[in-house]
């Protein structure tokens, strides 16, 4: 059955109007959930707050375990979907780089959005960085092109490189997140108790 | 006040709403007729192993109800079926394969052990239906070599079928290479004799059902 | 600490746990057995021997055959533009990427037709679309396209008609005629490296 | 008593759980209806292209990266992503508005900084941000979120370099905030 919009049962032309639907969605969620600050973003590093944490990781295995369980009820056809190609030196230094915004900006792109929209100036600051640095990295392509598209592996799965069914992984992922859900909870207690003042 | 003190009801919720979605699915969810049982590799392999088939001359044992565990089943239509069929064969109209009924009678056979042998008219016929039963797990069924037309033929004499190829499929009857070779000369000696060869398998050919 | 959190973790980890034990469904890809079989009862799949000599003579650049008896089989003699692919050896990347080309007629042929059946049959379950099987196989071919057996005096108009289309067939087929065997051949040729490369460039 | 974040001056955060649940079955609508998962920084690339092609047209066309980017039919900023952003906008005020958070412009920073230095470092963050973020082939929610989600391995490098750079270097920024 699914995907829908690649098999053809929902037509090209909502395409946009779903996406401005699911972005609502998207925004509301980061919103509601603390995302538009970046002190609580950054906490997740520091301890003092785990809200990244514990959104990301309940997202992660959530979808995780959901698509196994569309794909054995047939409502999801894994061959259709979008795996995201791996580049494996670009996408680690790639990560490095953005492990490094991270810390310095406090927000990552889609945080920062949620962040302009109810106001938050270092969010509009982010969002003007992101966009130089786009046009940076774009203008000095022809400088990094050979980096860019080294250590191609192709559209591979975690079952593809490992052959380990994929819900194995899914259960591993779950079991980790749960343990650091409970762990973090002390760490995020014992920080807390130290901090002279912290407004949210 | 941490987080964890406080009663998450509604992530309870949302959760619970999603495995009422999962429960829903699975309890909605049909199960399908037939699932591959072999995968493609075992399905190739398969098809070299000779107990896919059943020969002519076994028929006799059959015909004359020697054994009970054979049950055979004639896949063509019920018209032709009514003009004449091998004694004792079920009509199983290939049109009626995917019914429900006939699969769960297929599946009702291999849990009682017995063999089903299919055939059609010839053994290009069955040979789809065998294939796709043998890759869905009913281990039990087998082909009827030479079809419905071989055992026409030969149904006063079937023992004598041992020592005949007329059945047999997948070899080359003849010499290709110098059969479509460009014929410069006239007859000559040799493809006089060729000729002969040729003649004669042909009939063999025909009896098998022709092409 | 609440004791809902505890109640969301013990349901997060059946949830987790629980797909472990899904069948899943390896290779998604494939025919449902149940359409599978609905194809293979239907005759649909099944050209014959004069209409492939047919699409041969005429060039037709959406006609693909191929060979799947051994290799050896297929070195001592192959039809005309043909492809050889022993029934084996499918699964190979490399001898799949000649299927599935939108807008070709992929044609098996072996000996008879049971080899290219069973050749059909598989490539149905992969989904390839396009595919037939060339009824009788080469031994058809042989008795009716490189040595056509004349009709009897009385046979009906479209039997002869067969006959002389065959008898035409065979001569482009053996060359037994001079003059036109070396334009039939260097024409096969060329139609036969160009099919190759349009195969190779569908992958 | 030097502890005053009690629930009173907390801003009305949904629970973070709550939120995570919610967005994982956001990212499985996603990918059941469209076959790919959300997204962010592609948003801001398709600002940068257009802006690039509308002031010099024949360099972005030059340009090995950009140009993959340009099509002829319509503008870089008709794609998905860019409509999905704009709803991102759309829904973080719709959710600040319902709790109350979209006050007058303002900047959050940690208590040993001033608001001067904190835009400059997000200034600086976010440029790093976008760089790497092309490099990986996406950001936290295009390729790590979405990615992992749908096992891809591209996701799970990203997301472990992402975090694991995070907990490393943290200690020595840690001036900008706490």
């Amino acid at each position: 059955m699914g995907p829908l919009i690649p098999n053809g049962i929902i037509g090209g032309g909502w395409d946009f109007v779903i996406a401005l639907l699911i972005g609502i969605a998207f925004g509301f969620i980061l919103e509601a959930a603390g995302f538009s600050s970046s002190r609580n973003l950054a906490g997740v590093f520091y301890g003092y707050n785990f809200v990244v944490l514990r959104v990301f990781f309940t997202a992660l295995i959530v979808a995780m375990v959901g698509i196994m369980y569309f794909d054995c009820l047939g409502w999801l056809d894994l061959s259709k979907i979008f795996i995201l190609p791996t580049y494996l030196g670009p996408m680690i230094v790639g990560g490095v780089i953005m492990g490094f915004g991270f810390i310095l900006g406090g927000y990552c792109p889609g945080t920062s959005f949620t962040g302009l929209a109810i106001g938050k100036l270092d969010a509009l600051f982010f969002t003007i960085g992101l966009y130089l640095g786009i046009l940076v990295f774009s203008v000095a392509f022809p400088l990094f092109e050979d980096f860019y598209s080294s250590g191609s592996l192709g559209n591979v799965t975690l079952t593809d490189v490992t052959g380990i069914p994929a819900s194995y992984f899914a259960l591993a992922f779950t079991v980790v997140a749960l343990a650091a859900f409970w762990g973090t909870m002390l760490i995020e207690k014992r920080v807390r108790k130290n901090m002279k003042q912290y407004k949210f | 006040m941490h987080i964890h003190e406080l009663n998450p009801w509604r992530t309870l919720i949302a959760l619970s709403a999603f495995v009422v979605l999962l429960v829903v699915g699975f309890l909605t969810m049909q199960k399908p007729l037939m699932a591959y049982q072999l995968t493609m590799d075992e399905s190739i392999k398969e098809l070299t192993e000779s107990e896919l088939y059943f020969y002519p001359w076994d028929l006799e044992a059959v015909i004359a109800k020697e054994t009970d565990t054979i049950i055979l089943f004639d896949i063509r239509d019920r018209f032709v079926f009514g003009q004449g069929h091998i004694p004792g064969a079920e009509n199983l109209s290939a049109n009626d394969l995917t019914k429900e009924e006939n699969i769960a009678r297929l599946e009702e056979l291999k849990e009682k052990g017995f063999t089903v042998v299919l055939y059609g008219e010839d053994e290009l016929q069955g040979n789809g239906p065998l294939m796709l039963f043998r890759q869905v797990g009913f281990s039990n069924v087998k082909l009827l070599l030479g079809g419905y037309n071989y055992y026409f033929q030969h149904k006063d004499d079937l023992y004598s079928t041992v020592d005949d190829d007329g059945y047999l499929k997948g070899f080359a009857r003849f010499d290709y290479a110098d059969m479509a070779a460009p014929k410069e000369g006239a007859l000559n000696s040799g493809a006089e004799k060729k000729e002969v060869q040729v003649q004669r398998r042909e009939k063999t050919n025909v009896a098998a059902g022709g092409c | 600490m609440n004791r809902n959190y505890i109640f969301l973790t013990l349901l997060m980890l059946v949830l987790a746990a629980g797909t472990v034990f899904l069948t899943m469904d390896d290779e998604p890809n494939q025919v449902d057995p149940e359409i599978l079989l609905q194809e293979i009862i239907q005759p649909t799949r099944y050209v014959s021997t004069d209409q492939v000599a047919k699409m041969i003579i005429q060039g037709d650049p959406s006609l693909m055959l191929i060979d799947v008896r051994s290799e050896d089989d297929f070195q001592g003699y192959s039809l005309p533009r043909s492809v050889n692919i022993p029934l084996d050896s499918l699964l190979t990347a490399d001898n799949l990427s000649y299927l599935g080309i939108p807008g070709t007629k992929v044609v098996f042929v072996s000996d008879d037709d049971i080899r290219a059946d069973q050749m059909w049959v598989l490539t149905k379950r992969l989904g390839y679309k396009g595919t037939y099987v060339m009824r009788g196989g080469l031994n058809c071919w042989m008795q009716t396209i490189i040595e056509p057996e004349q009709p009897s005096d009385d046979a009906s108009y479209a039997d002869m008609e067969t006959y002389s289309f065959r008898k035409g067939a065979q001569i482009y087929f053996t060359g037994a005629e001079e003059e036109t065997s070396d334009g039939a051949k260097v024409e096969v040729q060329v139609q036969k490296r160009e099919k190759t490369n349009v195969a190779l460039g569908g992958c | 008593m030097n502890v005053n974040n009690t629930i009173d001056n907390q801003p009305k955060y949904i629970n973070p759980y709550l939120g995570g649940v919610l967005l994982g079955l956001l990212i499985l609508l996603t990918v059941y209806i469209t076959g790919r998962g959300l997204g962010a920084s592609g948003a801001v690339k398709s600002a940068v292209v257009t802006t690039s092609n509308t002031i010099a047209p024949s360099a972005t066309k030059a340009n090995n990266y950009m140009s993959q980017f340009v099509s002829d039919d319509h503008s870089p900023m008709y794609t998905w992503l860019v409509f999905e952003t704009l709803g991102v906008l759309v829904g973080g005020l719709l959710s600040g508005l319902l709790f109350g958070r979209v006050k007058k412009f303002r900047t959050d920073h940690g208590p040993n900084i001033t608001s001067r230095k904190r835009l400059i470092w997000a200034l600086i963050g976010g440029a790093l941000f976008g760089l790497g973020s092309q490099f990986g082939r996406g950001c936290t929610s295009g390729a790590a979120l979405s990615g992992t989600a749908t096992f891809a391995l591209g996701g799970v490098i990203v997301m472990f370099s992402i975090f694991g750079t995070g907990y490393i270097i943290a200690y020595f920024f840690r001036k900008l905030w706490i």
